[in-house]
Protein backbone atom coordinates (compact mmCIF):
# COMPACT_ATOMS: atom_id res chain seq x y z
CA UNK A 1 0.00 0.00 0.00
CA UNK A 2 1.80 3.64 -0.46
CA UNK A 3 1.90 5.84 1.86
CA UNK A 4 0.08 8.56 0.09
CA UNK A 5 -2.96 8.94 -1.97
CA UNK A 6 -3.26 12.36 -3.35
CA UNK A 7 -6.92 12.75 -5.71
CA UNK A 8 -9.31 14.74 -7.63
CA UNK A 9 -12.12 12.80 -7.93
CA UNK A 10 -16.10 13.05 -9.35
CA UNK A 11 -17.19 11.71 -6.26
CA UNK A 12 -15.72 10.37 -2.58
CA UNK A 13 -15.70 7.40 -1.50
CA UNK A 14 -15.37 7.85 2.44
CA UNK A 15 -16.23 3.73 3.76
CA UNK A 16 -12.83 2.73 1.81
CA UNK A 17 -10.28 5.46 3.58
CA UNK A 18 -10.14 3.85 6.47
CA UNK A 19 -8.35 0.43 5.02
CA UNK A 20 -5.72 3.08 3.29
CA UNK A 21 -4.78 4.42 5.98
CA UNK A 22 -4.37 1.22 8.39
CA UNK A 23 -0.65 0.82 9.38
CA UNK A 24 1.43 -1.67 11.99
CA UNK A 25 3.40 1.53 13.04
CA UNK A 26 0.31 3.36 13.50
CA UNK A 27 -1.53 3.81 16.95
CA UNK A 28 -3.96 7.22 15.53
CA UNK A 29 -6.05 7.32 12.65
CA UNK A 30 -7.78 10.83 12.43
CA UNK A 31 -9.96 11.37 9.48
CA UNK A 32 -11.61 14.70 8.53
CA UNK A 33 -14.74 15.16 6.27
CA UNK A 34 -15.87 18.06 4.75
CA UNK A 35 -19.45 18.07 3.76
CA UNK A 36 -22.45 19.90 1.76
CA UNK A 37 -24.69 21.95 5.02
CA UNK A 38 -28.32 22.53 4.26
CA UNK A 39 -27.99 26.62 5.24
CA UNK A 40 -25.45 28.91 4.56
CA UNK A 41 -26.09 32.50 6.72
CA UNK A 42 -29.58 31.28 7.19
CA UNK A 43 -29.62 30.77 3.24
CA UNK A 44 -30.71 27.07 1.77
CA UNK A 45 -28.38 25.52 0.03
CA UNK A 46 -29.61 23.47 -3.26
CA UNK A 47 -25.94 22.66 -3.69
CA UNK A 48 -22.78 23.14 -3.95
CA UNK A 49 -20.40 23.20 -7.44
CA UNK A 50 -16.64 22.90 -7.47
CA UNK A 51 -14.34 23.25 -9.74
CA UNK A 52 -10.19 22.98 -10.04
CA UNK A 53 -7.44 23.68 -11.96
CA UNK A 54 -6.34 20.43 -11.90
CA UNK A 55 -3.03 20.19 -12.52
CA UNK A 56 -1.90 23.20 -10.30
CA UNK A 57 -4.42 21.49 -7.21
CA UNK A 58 -2.34 17.78 -7.13
CA UNK A 59 1.07 20.11 -7.23
CA UNK A 60 -0.36 22.45 -4.13
CA UNK A 61 -1.69 19.53 -2.52
CA UNK A 62 1.34 17.29 -2.73
CA UNK A 63 3.30 20.09 -1.34
CA UNK A 64 0.83 20.60 1.74
CA UNK A 65 0.85 16.01 2.11
CA UNK A 66 4.64 16.44 1.60
CA UNK A 67 5.27 19.01 4.35
CA UNK A 68 3.14 17.49 6.72
CA UNK A 69 4.53 14.18 5.90
CA UNK A 70 7.85 15.18 7.51
CA UNK A 71 6.85 17.14 10.25
CA UNK A 72 4.71 15.22 11.94
CA UNK A 73 6.63 11.83 10.98
CA UNK A 74 3.22 10.32 9.10
CA UNK A 75 3.09 6.27 8.26
CA UNK A 76 0.23 7.19 5.85
CA UNK A 77 -2.30 10.36 4.11
CA UNK A 78 -5.07 10.53 2.05
CA UNK A 79 -5.69 14.00 0.67
CA UNK A 80 -9.00 13.37 -1.77
CA UNK A 81 -11.15 16.05 -3.15
CA UNK A 82 -14.35 16.27 -5.09
CA UNK A 83 -15.55 18.21 -8.05
CA UNK A 84 -18.62 18.48 -9.62
CA UNK A 85 -22.05 19.18 -7.99
CA UNK A 86 -22.82 18.32 -4.49
CA UNK A 87 -25.72 17.81 -2.81
CA UNK A 88 -26.45 18.30 1.11
CA UNK A 89 -25.34 15.75 3.20
CA UNK A 90 -22.79 14.91 0.27
CA UNK A 91 -18.96 14.60 0.99
CA UNK A 92 -16.59 16.94 -0.58
CA UNK A 93 -13.21 16.45 0.71
CA UNK A 94 -11.48 14.03 2.69
CA UNK A 95 -7.92 13.91 4.86
CA UNK A 96 -6.86 11.17 6.64
CA UNK A 97 -4.04 10.74 8.97
CA UNK A 98 -2.82 7.63 10.34
CA UNK A 99 0.63 7.95 13.00
CA UNK A 100 2.23 6.77 15.97
CA UNK A 101 0.72 8.62 18.26
CA UNK A 102 -2.84 10.59 18.52
CA UNK A 103 -1.44 14.09 18.44
CA UNK A 104 0.59 13.70 15.90
CA UNK A 105 -2.74 12.37 13.62
CA UNK A 106 -4.85 15.09 14.89
CA UNK A 107 -2.09 18.27 14.50
CA UNK A 108 -1.19 17.08 10.80
CA UNK A 109 -5.40 16.50 9.49
CA UNK A 110 -5.99 19.75 10.74
CA UNK A 111 -3.06 21.34 9.43
CA UNK A 112 -3.79 19.93 5.61
CA UNK A 113 -7.65 21.01 5.80
CA UNK A 114 -6.65 24.25 6.88
CA UNK A 115 -3.48 24.68 4.02
CA UNK A 116 -6.12 23.07 1.63
CA UNK A 117 -8.65 25.86 2.22
CA UNK A 118 -6.03 28.58 2.06
CA UNK A 119 -3.58 27.74 -1.38
CA UNK A 120 -5.47 24.65 -3.25
CA UNK A 121 -6.96 25.98 -6.48
CA UNK A 122 -10.46 24.67 -5.78
CA UNK A 123 -13.57 27.10 -6.32
CA UNK A 124 -17.02 26.76 -4.76
CA UNK A 125 -19.98 28.10 -6.06
CA UNK A 126 -22.99 27.88 -3.22
CA UNK A 127 -26.53 27.62 -5.64
CA UNK A 128 -29.48 28.95 -3.56
CA UNK A 129 -33.12 29.06 -5.06
CA UNK A 130 -32.42 32.54 -6.09
CA UNK A 131 -28.83 33.20 -7.04
CA UNK A 132 -25.54 31.99 -7.04
CA UNK A 133 -22.40 33.24 -4.89
CA UNK A 134 -18.27 31.89 -5.83
CA UNK A 135 -17.34 31.92 -2.12
CA UNK A 136 -14.86 34.60 -0.84
CA UNK A 137 -14.56 36.18 -4.48
CA UNK A 138 -15.41 39.54 -3.08
CA UNK A 139 -14.76 40.89 0.35
CA UNK B 1 0.36 32.59 -24.83
CA UNK B 2 -3.13 31.31 -23.31
CA UNK B 3 -4.56 32.84 -20.50
CA UNK B 4 -6.76 30.04 -18.35
CA UNK B 5 -9.75 31.55 -16.58
CA UNK B 6 -11.70 29.49 -13.34
CA UNK B 7 -14.24 30.02 -11.01
CA UNK B 8 -15.45 33.67 -11.00
CA UNK B 9 -12.63 35.12 -13.26
CA UNK B 10 -14.54 32.50 -16.03
CA UNK B 11 -18.00 34.31 -15.10
CA UNK B 12 -15.85 38.36 -15.52
CA UNK B 13 -14.53 36.91 -18.91
CA UNK B 14 -17.03 35.29 -20.18
CA UNK B 15 -15.07 32.60 -21.25
CA UNK B 16 -12.67 29.79 -20.16
CA UNK B 17 -9.48 31.39 -21.66
CA UNK B 18 -7.91 34.17 -23.32
CA UNK B 19 -5.67 34.14 -26.51
CA UNK B 20 -3.21 36.99 -25.75
CA UNK B 21 -1.53 36.90 -28.52
CA UNK B 22 -5.01 38.66 -30.05
CA UNK B 23 -3.67 41.68 -28.05
CA UNK B 24 -2.43 44.49 -29.03
CA UNK B 25 0.70 44.45 -26.75
CA UNK B 26 1.77 41.13 -25.43
CA UNK B 27 2.57 41.19 -21.37
CA UNK B 28 5.98 40.77 -20.42
CA UNK B 29 5.72 39.77 -16.67
CA UNK B 30 2.99 38.76 -14.17
CA UNK B 31 2.57 42.05 -13.05
CA UNK B 32 1.48 43.14 -17.37
CA UNK B 33 -1.07 40.38 -17.18
CA UNK B 34 -2.70 42.21 -13.55
CA UNK B 35 -2.77 45.34 -15.10
CA UNK B 36 -4.19 43.89 -18.46
CA UNK B 37 -7.14 41.81 -16.70
CA UNK B 38 -7.99 44.54 -14.37
CA UNK B 39 -8.20 46.99 -17.44
CA UNK B 40 -10.50 45.48 -19.91
CA UNK B 41 -12.44 43.44 -17.01
CA UNK B 42 -13.05 46.14 -14.65
CA UNK B 43 -14.92 43.64 -12.43
CA UNK B 44 -11.44 41.62 -11.22
CA UNK B 45 -10.88 45.12 -8.99
CA UNK B 46 -13.86 43.93 -7.09
CA UNK B 47 -12.72 40.63 -6.10
CA UNK B 48 -11.08 40.02 -2.82
CA UNK B 49 -7.52 39.22 -4.43
CA UNK B 50 -6.15 37.29 -7.46
CA UNK B 51 -3.08 35.16 -8.21
CA UNK B 52 -1.20 34.16 -11.04
CA UNK B 53 -0.56 30.97 -11.77
CA UNK B 54 2.57 29.87 -14.28
CA UNK B 55 2.88 26.72 -14.99
CA UNK B 56 0.74 25.77 -12.49
CA UNK B 57 2.96 27.51 -9.57
CA UNK B 58 1.86 30.85 -7.92
CA UNK B 59 3.65 33.58 -9.58
CA UNK B 60 4.94 36.66 -7.97
CA UNK B 61 3.79 39.90 -10.13
CA UNK B 62 7.62 40.37 -11.43
CA UNK B 63 8.23 36.82 -13.18
CA UNK B 64 9.15 37.22 -16.67
CA UNK B 65 6.80 35.31 -19.43
CA UNK B 66 7.93 33.19 -22.16
CA UNK B 67 5.90 32.28 -25.22
CA UNK B 68 5.13 28.76 -24.15
CA UNK B 69 4.44 29.69 -20.53
CA UNK B 70 0.98 28.10 -19.44
CA UNK B 71 -0.64 31.06 -17.22
CA UNK B 72 -3.74 31.04 -15.52
CA UNK B 73 -5.89 33.71 -12.79
CA UNK B 74 -6.22 32.12 -9.61
CA UNK B 75 -9.14 33.96 -8.00
CA UNK B 76 -9.31 33.51 -4.25
CA UNK B 77 -9.94 29.35 -4.03
CA UNK B 78 -12.46 28.18 -1.32
CA UNK B 79 -12.24 24.10 -1.58
CA UNK B 80 -12.81 22.43 1.43
CA UNK C 1 -31.12 8.18 12.99
CA UNK C 2 -30.10 9.03 16.26
CA UNK C 3 -27.78 11.43 17.63
CA UNK C 4 -25.37 9.70 19.54
CA UNK C 5 -24.20 6.07 19.45
CA UNK C 6 -22.49 4.43 23.06
CA UNK C 7 -20.98 0.87 22.48
CA UNK C 8 -19.00 -1.47 24.20
CA UNK C 9 -18.63 -4.12 21.32
CA UNK C 10 -16.42 -7.27 20.21
CA UNK C 11 -15.61 -6.35 16.61
CA UNK C 12 -15.48 -2.80 15.77
CA UNK C 13 -16.62 -2.06 12.15
CA UNK C 14 -14.90 1.33 11.27
CA UNK C 15 -16.19 1.52 7.18
CA UNK C 16 -19.99 2.05 8.81
CA UNK C 17 -19.21 5.22 10.99
CA UNK C 18 -19.52 7.77 8.50
CA UNK C 19 -22.99 6.61 7.63
CA UNK C 20 -23.92 7.30 11.27
CA UNK C 21 -22.69 10.65 11.39
CA UNK C 22 -24.00 12.08 8.10
CA UNK C 23 -26.22 15.21 8.98
CA UNK C 24 -28.30 17.80 6.95
CA UNK C 25 -26.54 20.54 9.23
CA UNK C 26 -22.85 19.35 9.21
CA UNK C 27 -20.25 20.80 7.71
CA UNK C 28 -17.40 18.63 8.95
CA UNK C 29 -17.29 15.32 10.55
CA UNK C 30 -14.29 14.04 12.41
CA UNK C 31 -13.25 10.41 13.29
CA UNK C 32 -10.58 8.80 15.39
CA UNK C 33 -9.75 5.67 15.68
CA UNK C 34 -7.29 3.88 17.88
CA UNK C 35 -5.37 1.23 16.44
CA UNK C 36 -2.91 -1.50 17.84
CA UNK C 37 0.84 -0.62 17.19
CA UNK C 38 3.52 -3.04 16.39
CA UNK C 39 5.78 -2.01 18.78
CA UNK C 40 5.89 -0.52 22.50
CA UNK C 41 9.32 1.28 23.64
CA UNK C 42 11.10 -0.94 21.25
CA UNK C 43 9.41 -4.26 22.04
CA UNK C 44 7.24 -6.22 19.60
CA UNK C 45 3.97 -6.45 21.09
CA UNK C 46 1.49 -9.62 19.77
CA UNK C 47 -1.37 -8.39 20.85
CA UNK C 48 -3.38 -6.33 23.24
CA UNK C 49 -6.44 -7.37 25.43
CA UNK C 50 -9.10 -5.08 26.72
CA UNK C 51 -11.75 -5.85 29.55
CA UNK C 52 -14.00 -3.53 31.26
CA UNK C 53 -16.16 -2.78 33.79
CA UNK C 54 -19.07 -2.45 30.87
CA UNK C 55 -22.09 -0.85 33.26
CA UNK C 56 -19.61 1.89 34.96
CA UNK C 57 -18.08 2.16 31.41
CA UNK C 58 -21.42 3.34 29.09
CA UNK C 59 -21.70 5.64 31.98
CA UNK C 60 -18.61 7.28 31.63
CA UNK C 61 -18.86 7.37 28.22
CA UNK C 62 -22.01 8.55 28.06
CA UNK C 63 -21.17 11.50 30.29
CA UNK C 64 -18.20 12.41 28.29
CA UNK C 65 -20.76 12.60 24.97
CA UNK C 66 -23.11 14.54 27.24
CA UNK C 67 -20.32 17.08 27.78
CA UNK C 68 -18.84 17.31 23.83
CA UNK C 69 -22.50 17.70 22.97
CA UNK C 70 -23.56 20.77 24.72
CA UNK C 71 -19.93 22.28 24.90
CA UNK C 72 -20.01 22.01 21.21
CA UNK C 73 -22.97 21.93 20.11
CA UNK C 74 -22.71 18.82 17.99
CA UNK C 75 -25.06 17.09 15.73
CA UNK C 76 -23.84 13.44 15.46
CA UNK C 77 -21.72 11.89 18.06
CA UNK C 78 -20.55 7.62 17.88
CA UNK C 79 -18.16 6.45 21.12
CA UNK C 80 -17.47 2.82 20.51
CA UNK C 81 -14.86 1.07 22.38
CA UNK C 82 -13.50 -2.72 21.53
CA UNK C 83 -13.09 -5.56 24.00
CA UNK C 84 -11.01 -8.90 23.76
CA UNK C 85 -8.09 -9.55 22.09
CA UNK C 86 -6.65 -7.11 19.07
CA UNK C 87 -3.84 -7.71 17.04
CA UNK C 88 -1.60 -5.29 15.34
CA UNK C 89 -3.88 -2.39 13.28
CA UNK C 90 -6.80 -3.38 14.15
CA UNK C 91 -9.57 -0.75 15.79
CA UNK C 92 -9.91 -0.43 19.20
CA UNK C 93 -12.01 2.85 19.61
CA UNK C 94 -13.33 5.30 17.56
CA UNK C 95 -14.67 8.70 18.54
CA UNK C 96 -16.65 10.26 15.58
CA UNK C 97 -18.35 13.66 15.72
CA UNK C 98 -20.30 15.94 13.21
CA UNK C 99 -20.73 19.61 13.53
CA UNK C 100 -21.17 22.83 11.86
CA UNK C 101 -18.36 23.79 11.48
CA UNK C 102 -14.57 21.87 11.82
CA UNK C 103 -13.63 23.53 14.66
CA UNK C 104 -16.21 22.37 16.61
CA UNK C 105 -15.30 18.46 15.34
CA UNK C 106 -11.54 18.58 15.93
CA UNK C 107 -12.21 20.01 19.28
CA UNK C 108 -14.81 17.33 20.51
CA UNK C 109 -13.41 14.76 19.11
CA UNK C 110 -10.33 15.20 20.25
CA UNK C 111 -11.50 16.62 23.81
CA UNK C 112 -13.43 12.75 24.08
CA UNK C 113 -10.68 10.27 23.45
CA UNK C 114 -8.66 12.44 25.59
CA UNK C 115 -10.96 11.81 28.17
CA UNK C 116 -11.96 8.43 27.34
CA UNK C 117 -8.75 7.11 28.24
CA UNK C 118 -8.65 9.03 31.72
CA UNK C 119 -12.21 8.30 33.33
CA UNK C 120 -13.60 5.14 31.56
CA UNK C 121 -13.21 1.96 33.05
CA UNK C 122 -11.61 -0.18 30.58
CA UNK C 123 -7.76 -2.37 30.79
CA UNK C 124 -5.65 -2.68 28.86
CA UNK C 125 -2.71 -5.63 28.98
CA UNK C 126 0.05 -5.47 26.32
CA UNK C 127 0.82 -8.72 25.75
CA UNK C 128 4.88 -9.21 24.51
CA UNK C 129 6.62 -12.49 23.47
CA UNK C 130 7.76 -13.24 27.10
CA UNK C 131 5.66 -10.93 29.42
CA UNK C 132 2.50 -9.57 29.87
CA UNK C 133 2.15 -5.89 31.23
CA UNK C 134 -1.03 -3.84 32.30
CA UNK C 135 -0.71 -0.57 30.81
CA UNK C 136 -0.74 2.27 33.24
CA UNK C 137 -0.69 0.18 36.31
CA UNK C 138 2.57 0.87 37.95
CA UNK C 139 4.45 4.11 38.40
CA UNK D 1 -21.73 -7.25 49.93
CA UNK D 2 -19.64 -8.14 47.09
CA UNK D 3 -16.33 -6.26 45.66
CA UNK D 4 -15.46 -6.51 41.60
CA UNK D 5 -12.16 -6.59 40.47
CA UNK D 6 -11.06 -5.97 37.34
CA UNK D 7 -7.44 -5.60 35.46
CA UNK D 8 -4.55 -5.72 37.56
CA UNK D 9 -6.50 -6.11 40.91
CA UNK D 10 -7.78 -9.43 39.69
CA UNK D 11 -4.61 -10.43 38.75
CA UNK D 12 -3.15 -9.89 42.49
CA UNK D 13 -6.34 -11.23 44.40
CA UNK D 14 -6.47 -14.28 42.25
CA UNK D 15 -10.03 -13.70 41.64
CA UNK D 16 -12.68 -11.39 39.87
CA UNK D 17 -15.09 -10.87 42.78
CA UNK D 18 -14.37 -11.28 46.61
CA UNK D 19 -17.56 -11.74 48.84
CA UNK D 20 -16.65 -9.22 51.95
CA UNK D 21 -19.31 -10.67 54.24
CA UNK D 22 -16.99 -13.60 54.87
CA UNK D 23 -14.39 -10.73 56.59
CA UNK D 24 -13.76 -10.45 59.86
CA UNK D 25 -15.46 -7.09 59.89
CA UNK D 26 -17.31 -5.55 57.38
CA UNK D 27 -16.15 -2.27 55.92
CA UNK D 28 -18.22 0.14 56.55
CA UNK D 29 -16.73 3.26 53.90
CA UNK D 30 -14.64 3.63 50.85
CA UNK D 31 -12.14 4.29 52.86
CA UNK D 32 -11.96 1.18 54.98
CA UNK D 33 -12.04 -0.85 51.23
CA UNK D 34 -9.05 0.28 50.49
CA UNK D 35 -7.43 -0.05 54.05
CA UNK D 36 -8.75 -3.42 53.83
CA UNK D 37 -7.30 -4.08 50.50
CA UNK D 38 -3.90 -3.11 50.91
CA UNK D 39 -3.50 -4.83 54.24
CA UNK D 40 -4.72 -8.43 52.82
CA UNK D 41 -2.84 -7.64 49.49
CA UNK D 42 0.39 -5.26 49.73
CA UNK D 43 0.91 -5.50 46.07
CA UNK D 44 -2.02 -2.96 45.85
CA UNK D 45 0.32 -0.31 47.18
CA UNK D 46 2.25 -1.06 44.25
CA UNK D 47 -0.04 0.73 41.42
CA UNK D 48 -0.17 4.17 40.56
CA UNK D 49 -3.19 4.74 41.93
CA UNK D 50 -6.60 2.79 42.54
CA UNK D 51 -10.03 4.20 43.15
CA UNK D 52 -13.83 2.33 44.06
CA UNK D 53 -16.68 2.54 42.29
CA UNK D 54 -20.08 2.25 44.10
CA UNK D 55 -23.06 1.21 42.06
CA UNK D 56 -21.40 1.81 38.71
CA UNK D 57 -19.93 5.20 40.27
CA UNK D 58 -16.45 7.20 41.02
CA UNK D 59 -16.89 7.34 44.70
CA UNK D 60 -14.74 9.36 47.49
CA UNK D 61 -13.47 7.87 50.62
CA UNK D 62 -15.85 9.20 52.89
CA UNK D 63 -19.04 7.10 51.06
CA UNK D 64 -20.65 4.85 53.52
CA UNK D 65 -21.36 1.71 52.09
CA UNK D 66 -24.68 -0.15 52.01
CA UNK D 67 -25.39 -4.00 51.93
CA UNK D 68 -27.12 -4.29 48.36
CA UNK D 69 -24.40 -1.74 46.90
CA UNK D 70 -22.31 -3.06 44.60
CA UNK D 71 -18.81 -2.18 45.17
CA UNK D 72 -15.98 -2.11 42.41
CA UNK D 73 -11.96 -1.62 42.71
CA UNK D 74 -11.25 0.43 39.47
CA UNK D 75 -7.19 0.18 39.03
CA UNK D 76 -5.13 2.67 36.47
CA UNK D 77 -7.80 2.69 33.49
CA UNK D 78 -6.21 2.72 29.96
CA UNK D 79 -8.63 2.78 27.27
CA UNK D 80 -8.54 3.48 23.94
Amino acid sequence: MQKTIIEIVDNLNVDGVYKELTDPKSGGICVFVGTVRDFTNNEEVVSLEFETYKAMALKEMQKIVDQAMVKWNLNKVVMRHAVGVKEVEEPVVIIGVSSGHRDACFAACRFMIDTLKETVPIWKKEVFKNKTVWVSAHP
Amino acid sequence: MELLLFGIAKDIVGKSNIDLSQTSALPNSVADIKVYLTKEYPDFLKLSSFAVAVNSEYATDDIILKDDDEIAIIPPVSGG
